[in-house]
Formats: structure tokens, C-alpha cells, sequence
């Protein structure tokens, strides 16, 4: 990408939750659900002397994506760092279980979060766990679902795993995908296991670029909502269903990565192992420049489709 | 703990209409504020309901606010705000922008 | 409390199970309705391997036992906390179980799981909380965080928030809590061979812990606003 | 007359013998290893020596200050240290155990809670604050250093010394050493065959040793863009459009905060919008802090000379030799003395503060740290010394004429640009400066004032910008800074008349006055939004370090 096209671009990691939604979805389409009017606040935080927001930080509603109808929620990285609370979560579960009655093509899922909001644990934790459920649901009835990863604080704890239940997961590189984060491991083992502040080795780790190299991101483009805007387009009508078939695939090649990459230290040496030529430039070059080089050693997933 | 402020403003005599019923800006992030601002019938008056992390600034609020209504012709207008914290500066820039939008006048 | 101490009361008629490090797995009968068990033992950690054998088991069963019950033993510490697991990306080891255990649903197993140990955060997550019910046994212990840990992210003092346990079910640890909250469906107590039978006779319907924590006056809010967004349906 | 009495006068040079014949088995020619390095230091330094530490923005001779700290302190004690920058914690160990002093200093920063305490305990004894300048001037006046410690990036074995692109405060320190009989000590990166260039030659340099681990160095002066608010952008419009277009200001310095970082990355946007490229900001004596490139690139920058440089911007600054000061190996040549010098007589400063007061002193001094200013108070004072002219210097001088003399002068432009409330609600405009506080509580002379009321010439603020030049007296004065001082206390006790007054007259401008579009203020206008899009600027020469990363 150059300079210009570069500089054009609408940035997906800069933009507020209201704002990815409108560059995500067509023109004048939104329409918000339970929106800031409402005021359907938290009712754990101010007690606890935590400001509260009129949409506890997740935007949900209905729009239009090239024509079809989605449903759509994203999560406002700001505030509580994008976490899950109880009415929080209850907003997108109850979204997952509106696509189930109104017949819409698919569901987005911006997510921009460090999983469980602590101040609410224990409603935080079953909140996520609703989540996955409602979202199996809609996946049993044909409703893909896709989740857009590229934002502040990436997509930890249990929203992470959340997030590989769902059809496809569409990164850009700055974001990041993991279930316990940076600091979470630091604290456990120490600055030698991980060390937190260590940005690269953080974003090599568990940032887009690995996770689309492991097979772990569907599609990997460029920090521009347009970017996530023309996959999903693509994305959006192509359901994977979960079958005794696929599951065993994906099982399959989970256990080869076992054995193929169990011994690996680091992100690097599995650039190395999977053969790729200047696999330590990888965190610096562009997306482009990262296709090209990457594309012939990819991970060859069953259900997608050849493009 | 959290404060909560309530302020009421007489409306302008010769108000402008808001072309949409609310408008909503910022978000709830430390150093920063949300603005939801409404139009609601409330005798021609106008009132502010403030819930912010930080305590004991209610006559700056007041000072705020009070420039806020003096730049702008509104009645009939309620303004809520979630604040953690946000200098004047930052609250001004909100509120004209959430003000801006309930009367649609995009930037240019 | 040992697994076996567990099964033994579950099952008089007998069980059979192999351990595989962390990871147990076998089958047992209750009244006369064979199961498989499948679970962790010594507050496993949940990491890359586990998550990958805990599958391997229930794909094991959906294929060789097409819809045997599967009863989930729960101990776990939470997912294990290392660079290794990240880089290999334990989430989607996580997942790919929770996968398994939705398609042995969708396939007519019936999936209860119950906690006889220790059930924290992302580990209790993939396993105990991927079932149509959970229990727990009284003296299991549950939680998302502890009330130390918690006082450091939120920086609110800890005689402040065992104050605020006292009225909430929100913050604390404890298996009440988690009654309270819906997330337990019930504890099993006495003769532990009728609790499971009895679970296993409940009606297989979907995810209703949300309208049991508002009932048990835990969680009031999170059904209502779901309930809410389903009624929009027609502004859709 | 002639003395009657015998006078040597050659005490030093006799004295400096002594120290290297003492340690002449310790060292092979100039080298010496890193096992000798503190018997080295024992044997050459005396007890009461004025030891110079060099301690840089960037580079510090941390290793050497790390093993003055392990000497014993039978025999070394009471030195006296003279050091620009204390930023290591070891910089304040050889305090605590009583190896030093005595203090000269310029800049503490984060140690400053430390210093404090230090010199509450009377461990440390201030002899005073100083700015750069004003510290390497005394280096060749009362403050001569004995022994000077000094890091560089490599060594031939000779002893000829590169400093790498930070050569910052090394010359003004060997030079000052080396030329008064004293003893220069060398920490180098590395020793190599051959250095790339020399920048002390090996005769003003007595013993070089390697150190374990390179010197320390933080990428201190790189702002990412992700952080820069709309209300800076709005503040950085009115400073182009009100002063800079104003004045044709085109010899400047900025200082290093977010403020004057978007500025920077507003000139390829908003002031190459407003015709403004090759009218201003064509020369400047900034580090080379990433934020410069997009004006660079957009040839909006003609030249820059540093201080210092910043890491990642190796690649970049060599491969933009029409711009920086690179010498004949491609490296940046820095140097804070002329980068400072050259600041002085420039047209324009600006840069941020913590506190203003009703008279327009202000100061980044805070309770209970001793922090210095650094070289803010040079930049930001007017040179009664310049002759040559400027439009800007020129302009500003007009304005600000007062009184019946007939004389014309110049006048530099020195602004400070704040928000009227910085994080936390804490106000920027005070009645009293915390200066004066720490003025009592540490027994100073002078409160610590970072730029003198009398110099400064403009305040820009989200409410506005004040013109202080064109205010008739010191009542008007101080309504002019109310003016602009927004909602804080010293904001609201303004007269509304007064400032109604000195608005008609031009003397405070809002953003409308300058016809500027409150709405169009945002970060949508800067020319780089994050430190990624610094690398795309840069062509991918700009090499942001880990911690900037977030990919």
C-alpha cells in the first residue's frame, strides 16, 4: 500500500465502536438497539465508584452489508477496556438470539476486549459463556457469524475463545487474539516467561500476523474498515456448519500442530519451521508485501472454499 | 465514589429547533466523558444531569455549562453526561459536538 | 476431593476410568444408564495438551457411543498461564473442546457437568460451563478471581468489597454465588446417584441459566435485557 | 611583579602524572578491562575531586557511574559530581554511601523524588540548578572537572572515540577535562579495529574500556500520534495560522511534548493548506523526533540540527543528509552546545509547562522532586545579545515596544502552549507557582521558573491565544493571561470587560477570531495518526523500537 492509499484509508483501530459500525455496514442502514437513550446501564459499577455508559460499551442494532440485513455489535474498546459485564454481554446474547427470529443473513461481532469485566466477575464470566451458547444456536440455524478483530485491546479471555467458536475471524495485524493476556502471563511466571511490555514479542505472539499464519484468522487486511468491510461482503454467505466432518478436521490439524510446533519457543522459530524465506522481517513488512511472501504456506483449511 | 450533579438553565427566548429527538457523543474512558443530549419538553427550561468520578468541581461544571447555553439557542433540552474525569476543554469540545448533532450540522 | 472419592459415590454400580496426566476419561453406570466421564483431576491446568485430549475424549465418545451421556468432572485452576500456550493459541485449543462438546449436543448426548474440585475462569469456561447444566459438589470451590487479586485491577480496598459480597453475588468466589448467578444449577448432595440420574432426566433444553440467576435474585438483568432485544424483532 | 616565593606553576599537570603513574599497571596503552575498572577508578580518582559523569537526554556513562558506586569509600569520598542529567538510579547510589557530595546538576526528572530525599538527609549538597549552557560554561570556569566519565559507542585501540549519532554533551566535557590536566575515562560499546569517524581524537582521551552491556538509552523524545487529542489539534491550527503564518516564523524550536508534535504534523496538512510551505518553519534545532518526518518528507523542512538524536531514527536521519548534520560515515553528528546555542538566537520558541502564573513566570517544578529545567530556560528567553534581523524578530520587537525610548529592537518570540487543565483537573493557570514551595521547603534563592514572565510573549490554550507583546501595562497583562486561562480559578476571576477589551483589540484571539472551524479540529488532520503510519512516511527507514509497536 502506498503512501497516499495509506493515508486514505479509514483507520479500524482508531475508530470508536459507532464509528466501525458505520464504516462497516451500508449507508444511513444502522439501526441501534437499546441505544444511549435508554440508558441501560451497569448496575454493578457505581457501587464500586465506577462510572457507568448509557450503552455499558457494546453498540448493537441491525443494518444492511451489501444489500442483506446482518445483525451487528461492537464493542467500545474505551470503556472498561471493551470487558464483559452483565448487561454488557446480555446485549449480544440477546442479538445472537434475534438473528434466530428475524431472519437476517449473518451477524457481525467487532470485538475490542480483555474478555471478563472484573468489577462484575462471576456475572462477566457466565455473560461470555451466554454469548457462546446463543452463538451456537444461530450457527446450528445457518446464521454465520463473523468476528472482526483489529482493535486497542484485541480479543482476550474467554471472548477469545468465544471468538474461535464462530464462522470466520477477520484480523488486521494490530490486532491480537489469545486467551490469557500479556500481563496475566507475566504475573503467573514471571518477566522471564513473558514479558509483558516487550511489544514485538507481545504482537508476534498473538498478533494477526501469527494468528493468520497458525490458521487461526480466516483473513488477515490491512487497518482500513473498508478492509474488513469487502471480506466480510464476501464472508457473509458462506456458513460453515459444525459438523462431525469439520470438527474432526480441525482436530487433525490441531494435533499436527502439536507435534509440528510443540517444541517452538517462539513465534519466530515457527515462521522458520513452516519454511517461510526471511521469516524474522515478517513483523515489519507491509501487508502486501506479507501476502505474497506468506501465501504459498498457509494452512490449507477444508471447509473454506478455493479463491 | 461516584457525584452526581443536577443543574437547571432557563432556555433561550428564541430557541432553534433540534432536528432530531437525541444526539450522543464521547465515550466513558478516563480523562474523557459521554454526552447524551435530548430533546424533551420541560416547560421551555433546560437541565443537565452530571455523574462523574470526580468530586467537589460543581462550580466548574456550573461555569461549563453555563458558557455552553450561552453559546447556543436551546429550550426544552435535557443533557446527561457520564464523566470519568474529563478536563473543560474536554467537555466543552463533547458537548458542542453532541449539541452540533441533535441540530444536524455535520462538520464541514 | 479425589475424583475416584466422587465416582465411587456416583456410581455403586461401578466406573471405569484411565488417566491420561490431567485428563481422565471412562464410563459408569447410573442406574443402569451407562455415561461417559470425562474430566480433570489435581486442579489441572488447562493448556494446550489437556484441551486437546479432553476433545480427543469427546470425540471419542460421539463416535464410538452415539448419544451416551457424557458427565464433565470439573477441576481445574483455569487455563494454563504460559507463553508456549499463547503462542500455540490455547484459545482455540479451548474452543475447539467447546466445539466438540456442542456437536455431542447437537448429536444427542446429553452434557452435565459437575464441579467436585476447583472451577476458575477460563478453564471452567471450555469444560463445566459447555454443559446444559452444571453442579457442583458442596465443598467445590468456584470462582473468576480472588477477592485480593481483584482489589489490585479495580484498586477498591478489600474490606469494601467483602462488604459488597455480602449483599451480591457479583464479585466474590464461592459456590453460593454461583447458585445465586444461575451458573449452578443445583448442589449434590446425599445419595449422589440419584442427582445425576435426575439431571440426566431434566428436559435437554437450551442455556436458561440467565432467567434462573434473575429467579434466584442473583442476576436480575441480564435475562431482561436479552428479553428485551428479542422483542425488537419486528424493528429488524 | 615578580613573587619572591617559588610558584609551580604546573600543579596539575604534576598531579595528573601522578594518577597515571599510579595506575600505569592497571591499563594495556589506553585500554583497560572491565576487571580493572574499579581498582582503575580507585587509584586515578581522589578523594574531593569534581568528577564529571556524562549524562545525556539519550546516552549516560552508566556503566562507569555504576562502578564509581562500588569503590570503597575509605578511599574515595566527597567528590564533587557535576553531571547534566541524573537519570539512573545509580546516579544517586554514590550519595546514599557518601562517595559524593557535593552537586552541580541540570535535569533529575524521574529521580527527583529521590534527590529530594537525599538532600532532606543531607546527603547531598546542591551547589545549583542549571541550564545546559549555563553548566558547560562553568565547565571552563569554576566547575572544571578533575576526572570525567564519558560513554560513546565505540573505541579503535588507540583511544580515538566515536560517539555515534548522541554525541550530545561529550565535547564541552572532555574538552573542559582534557585541556586543564584532568583524566578522561571512556565507557565504549565496543572496541573495534578501525571507528567510524572520530570524534575525540585518542590524545585527549586516557583510558577506554569496554562495557558489558551497551550504555543505556530510552527512546525518551518519540510521541506516538495515537495519543494526540483533538484539542491539541485545535491548539496546534491556532498556533500555525496565529503565529507561525503571523510572524513568518522560520528559525524556531520546539519542544517535545504531544502539543508541539502536532504541530509538526499539521505543517504537511493544515499549513500546506493554508500556502504556507517554504514560508515557515524551514530551520529547526529539534532532536529528530519521528514526528518531524511527514513535514520533512513533504519538504516542508529544510534543515534541523540536534542535541541528541532518537532511537529508531538512525536509518532515517542517514539516509537525509540535505537535512540533519551527518558526517562523512553517514551518522548524525549531535551537539547539545551548538544545538542550544543555536536555539538561542533562533526566532521562535515553544514548548509546554505545568504551572503559569498571573504574570506569566512559569514552571514544571513539582512538590516534593527536585527536577530542573534542561534547556528549556535558554530557548525560552529573549537574547538581548542577537543583532541580525528577521521579520519575525523584527515584528515581535515592534509589538512589544513600550515606554519613550526611541530605539528599535528585536525581540524572540517565546511561547508556551497548554491546556488550561491538565489530567486529573489540574489546573495549569495558578495564583501561586508550586515553585515558590519548593523554594522554601529545599532553602533555594530562587524559585525554580522555568520561563520569566518578562520573556514570555504568547500563551495558547484551547480558549485561545494571548499576545502579551501588545499589552500596554502589567494590569492588561494579566487579563490577557485570565483571558486565555479557560474555567480555571484564575480563568474565572477575570474581568469580562477587559478581556471583551483586549479581544477587539487583537491582543487575545479565539479560534473564530482566526477563523478556524472548532469542528474541523481533529485528529483527522494530522499527517500521521500513529507511529505506524510514521513508517510509511519514512519509507520504512524509521525504525520504531519495541515498546512503540503494536505490530
Amino acid at each position: 500500500m502506498n503512501l497516499a492509499d495509506w493515508r486514505k484509508r479509514d483507520s479500524f483501530y482508531e475508530a470508536s465502536a459507532r464509528r466501525r459500525i458505520l464504516g462497516l455496514l451500508d449507508q444511513n442502514s444502522f439501526q441501534e438497539l437499546l441505544g444511549p437513550a435508554e440508558r441501560i446501564t451497569s448496575p454493578h459499577l457505581e457501587q464500586l465508584g465506577f462510572p457507568v455508559s448509557f450503552d455499558d460499551g457494546v453498540v448493537i442494532g441491525s443494518g444492511l452489508l451489501n444489500g442483506k440485513k446482518v445483525l451487528i455489535a461492537a464493542q467500545e474498546s474505551g470503556f472498561m477496556g471493551g470487558a464483559v459485564g452483565e448487561v454488557h454481554g446480555a446485549k449480544i446474547t440477546g442479538l445472537l438470539q434475534l438473528a434466530l427470529i428475524s431472519h437476517v443473513t449473518a451477524v457481525l461481532l467487532v470485538l475490542d476486549t480483555g474478555g471478563v469485566r472484573l468489577h462484575e466477575a462471576n456475572a462477566g464470566l457466565v455473560a461470555i459463556s451466554e454469548i457462546l451458547h446463543a452463538a451456537f444456536r444461530a450457527r446450528e440455524a445457518g446464521i454465520p457469524i463473523l468476528v472482526l478483530i483489529g482493535g486497542n485491546n484485541g480479543c482476550y479471555g474467554g471472548m477469545g475463545i468465544f471468538a474461535r467458536c464462530c464462522d470466520y475471524i477477520i484480523m488486521s495485524e494490530e490486532g491480537r487474539l489469545s486467551v490469557a493476556g500479556p500481563e496475566v502471563i507475566e504475573t503467573a511466571g514471571g518477566v522471564e516467561e513473558f514479558d509483558s511490555r516487550d511489544r514485538a514479542l507481545v504482537w508476534r505472539t498473538m498478533g494477526g500476523k501469527h494468528r493468520y499464519l497458525l490458521g487461526e484468522a480466516d483473513r488477515l487486511v490491512v487497518d482500513d474498515i473498508k478492509a474488513f468491510r469487502e471480506v466480510a461482503i464476501e464472508l457473509i454467505q458462506k456458513p460453515k456448519p459444525l459438523t462431525l466432518e469439520s470438527i474432526l478436521q480441525e482436530h487433525q490439524r490441531l494435533g499436527e500442530r502439536l507435534v509440528a510446533y510443540g517444541e517452538c519457543k517462539d513465534a519466530l522459530d515457527i515462521w522458520k519451521k513452516i519454511g517461510i524465506p526471511e521469516f524474522d522481517a515478517i513483523p515489519l513488512m507491509d501487508n502486501d508485501a506479507f501476502h505474497s511472501i506468506v501465501k504459498p504456506y498457509l494452512p490449507r483449511e477444508g471447509t473454506e472454499e478455493e479463491t | 465514589m461516584m457525584e452526581l450533579l443536577k443543574f437547571e438553565f432557563p432556555g433561550h427566548r428564541a430557541p432553534l429547533r433540534p432536528m432530531r429527538g437525541s444526539a450522543f457523543a464521547g465515550v466513558v474512558n478516563s480523562g474523557s466523558l459521554e454526552v447524551l443530549i435530548e430533546s424533551v419538553d420541560l416547560g421551555g427550561r433546560c437541565q443537565v444531569e452530571v455523574k462523574t468520578s470526580a468530586n467537589g468541581f460543581r462550580s466548574t461544571w456550573d461555569a461549563v455549562l453555563e458558557d455552553f447555553f450561552a453559546r447556543n439557542r436551546f429550550a426544552d433540552i435535557k443533557v446527561s453526561i457520564n464523566d470519568f474525569g474529563a478536563t473543560p476543554a474536554v467537555v466543552s469540545l463533547r458537548l458542542d459536538q453532541a449539541a452540533a448533532e441533535i441540530m444536524e450540522m455535520g462538520a464541514k | 476431593m479425589n475424583v475416584e472419592y466422587a465416582l465411587d459415590k456416583i456410581c455403586p454400580g461401578g466406573y471405569q476410568i484411565k488417566k491420561d496426566n490431567l485428563v481422565i476419561s471412562g464410563h459408569g453406570v447410573c442406574k443402569g444408564q451407562t455415561f461417559a466421564i470425562i474430566g480433570t483431576i489435581d486442579h489441572a491446568a488447562i493448556g494446550i495438551e489437556v484441551a486437546f485430549d479432553l476433545a480427543a475424549a469427546v470425540l471419542e465418545v460421539i463416535q464410538r457411543f452415539p448419544q451416551r451421556p457424557i458427565l464433565l468432572m470439573v477441576d481445574t485452576q483455569g487455563q494454563r498461564l504460559t507463553h508456549r500456550d499463547e503462542l500455540l493459541a490455547n484459545h482455540a485449543y479451548l474452543a475447539h473442546l467447546a466445539k466438540c462438546l456442542e456437536l455431542a449436543r447437537c448429536r444427542g448426548h446429553r452434557v452435565v457437568s459437575l464441579v467436585y474440585g476447583e472451577a476458575v475462569s477460563g478453564g471452567f469456561f471450555a469444560t463445566g460451563m459447555m454443559a446444559e447444566r452444571a453442579y457442583a459438589l458442596p465443598n467445590a470451590q468456584i470462582r473468576v478471581m480472588a477477592l485480593q487479586a481483584m482489589t489490585r485491577v479495580t484498586k477498591i480496598s478489600l474490606e469494601q468489597l467483602d462488604e459488597l459480597c455480602k449483599t451480591s453475588a457479583i464479585f466474590g468466589p464461592g459456590i453460593t454465588n454461583f447458585v445465586r448467578l444461575g451458573i449452578i444449577e443445583d448442589i449434590w448432595q446425599g445419595d449422589l446417584e440419584n442427582c445425576l440420574d435426575r439431571a440426566l432426566r431434566l428436559p435437554a433444553d437450551y442455556d436458561n441459566r440467565a432467567e434462573l440467576g434473575c429467579e434466584r435474585g442473583g442476576r436480575e438483568w441480564a435475562a431482561k435485557v436479552a428479553f428485551r432485544i428479542r422483542m425488537s424483532a419486528e424493528k429488524v | 611583579m615578580i613573587s619572591e616565593t617559588f610558584t609551580d606553576w604546573a600543579t596539575l599537570k604534576a598531579n595528573r602524572h601522578k594518577r597515571l603513574q599510579r595506575a600505569s599497571r592497571l591499563a594495556k596503552g589506553k585500554i583497560v578491562s572491565s576487571a580493572d575498572i574499579i581498582k582503575l577508578l580507585e587509584t586515578v580518582i581522589e578523594p574531593h575531586d569534581r568528577v564529571c559523569i556524562e549524562g545525556n537526554n539519550q546516552k549516560h556513562a552508566d556503566y562507569l557511574s555504576r562502578c564509581l558506586a562500588q569503590v570503597a569509600v575509605e578511599r574515595i569520598h566527597d567528590l564533587h559530581i557535576v553531571q547534566s542529567n541524573i537519570a539512573l538510579s545509580n546516579h544517586l547510589d554514590i550519595f546514599e554511601k557518601g562517595i559524593a557530595r557535593r552537586l552541580d546538576f541540570c535535569y533529575s526528572g524521574e529521580q527527583g523524588a529521590r534527590m529530594a530525599r537525599l538532600v532532606g538527609e543531607g546527603k547531598i549538597e546542591v551547589g545549583a540548578i542549571h541550564t545546559y549552557l549555563e553548566l558547560y560554561g562553568r565547565y571552563f570556569m569554576d566547575l572544571t572537572p578533575r576526572v570525567c566519565f564519558i560513554a560513546a559507542d565505540s573505541s579503535d585501540r588507540d583511544g580515538n572515540i566515536y560517539t555515534g549519532p548522541n554525541t550530545e554533551d561529550t565535547p564541552p566535557i572532555v574538552e573542559s577535562t582534557a585541556f586543564k590536566n584532568g583524566i578522561v575515562i571512556v565507557q565504549v560499546n565496543k572496541i573495534v579495529d578501525k571507528v567510524p569517524r572520530v570524534d575525540v581524537p585518542a590524545d585527549w582521551v586516557d583510558y577506554v574500556v569496554e562495557s558489558p552491556k551497551p550504555y543505556y538509552i530510552e527512546p525518551i523524545f518519540t510521541r506516538d500520534p495515537a495519543q494526540i487529542s483533538d484539542i491539541q489539534v485545535l491548539m496546534a491550527m491556532m498556533v500555525i495560522k496565529g503565529i507561525y503564518a503571523e510572524y513568518e516564523v522560520n528559525r524556531l524550536n520546539h519542544g517535545i511534548g504531544f502539543d508541539t508534535a502536532a504541530i509538526e504534523l499539521l505543517l504537511p496538512t493544515y499549513a500546506a493548506e493554508l500556502g504556507l510551505k517554504g514560508k515557515i518553519c524551514q530551520y529547526m534545532l529539534v532532536n529528530p523526533c519521528p514526528t518531524l518526518i511527514p513535514a520533512i518528507e513533504s519538504g516542508f523542512i529544510k534543515s534541523i540540527h540536534s542535541a541528541g538524536s532518537e532511537l529508531g531514527m538512525e536509518k532515517y536521519v542517514a539516509a537525509r543528509p540535505d537535512v540533519f548534520f551527518d558526517g562523512p560515515d553517514g551518522s548524525m553528528r549531535s551537539n547539545r552546545t551548538f544545538c542550544q546555542l543555536a536555539g538561542h538566537y533562533a526566532d521562535l520558541f515553544i514548548g509546554s509547562t505545568l504551572q503559569i502564573d498571573p504574570e506569566g513566570n512559569t514552571s514544571t517544578a513539582t512538590l516534593d522532586r527536585i527536577a530542573g529545567f534542561g534547556g528549556a530556560p535558554n530557548f525560552g528567553s529573549d537574547s538581548r545579545g542577537r543583532r541580525h534581523t528577521s521579520k519575525a524578530w523584527l515584528k515581535a520587537g515592534r509589538e512589544g515596544h513600550r515606554g519613550n525610548t526611541k530605539m528599535p529592537r528585536g525581540r524572540k518570540l517565546v511561547v508556551q502552549i497548554v491546556e488550561t487543565y491538565r489530567e486529573h483537573m489540574q489546573p495549569t493557570f495558578v495564583d501561586r507557582l508550586d515553585a515558590w514551595q519548593l523554594k522554601d521547603d529545599f532553602k533555594m534563592e530562587l524559585p525554580p521558573v522555568m520561563v520569566y514572565g518578562e520573556d514570555l510573549t504568547h500563551i495558547v490554550t484551547e480558549e485561545g491565544i494571548a499576545n502579551l507583546l501588545l499589552c500596554k501595562n502589567d494590569k492588561e497583562r494579566e487579563q490577557a493571561i485570565r483571558g486565555v486561562a479557560g474555567f480555571t480559578p484564575v480563568g474565572l476571576a477575570r474581568s469580562h470587560r477587559a478581556v471583551d477589551n483586549l479581544r477587539d483589540r487583537g491582543v487575545i484571539k479565539r479560534a473564530e477570531d482566526l477563523g478556524i472551524d472548532k469542528r474541523q479540529a481533529n485528529r483527522g488532520m494530522l499527517a500521521a495518526r500513529s507511529i505506524k503510519d510514521l513508517v510509511h512516511w519514512s519509507g520504512g527507514l524509521y525504525e520504531p523500537p519495541k515498546k512503540f509497536r503494536n505490530w
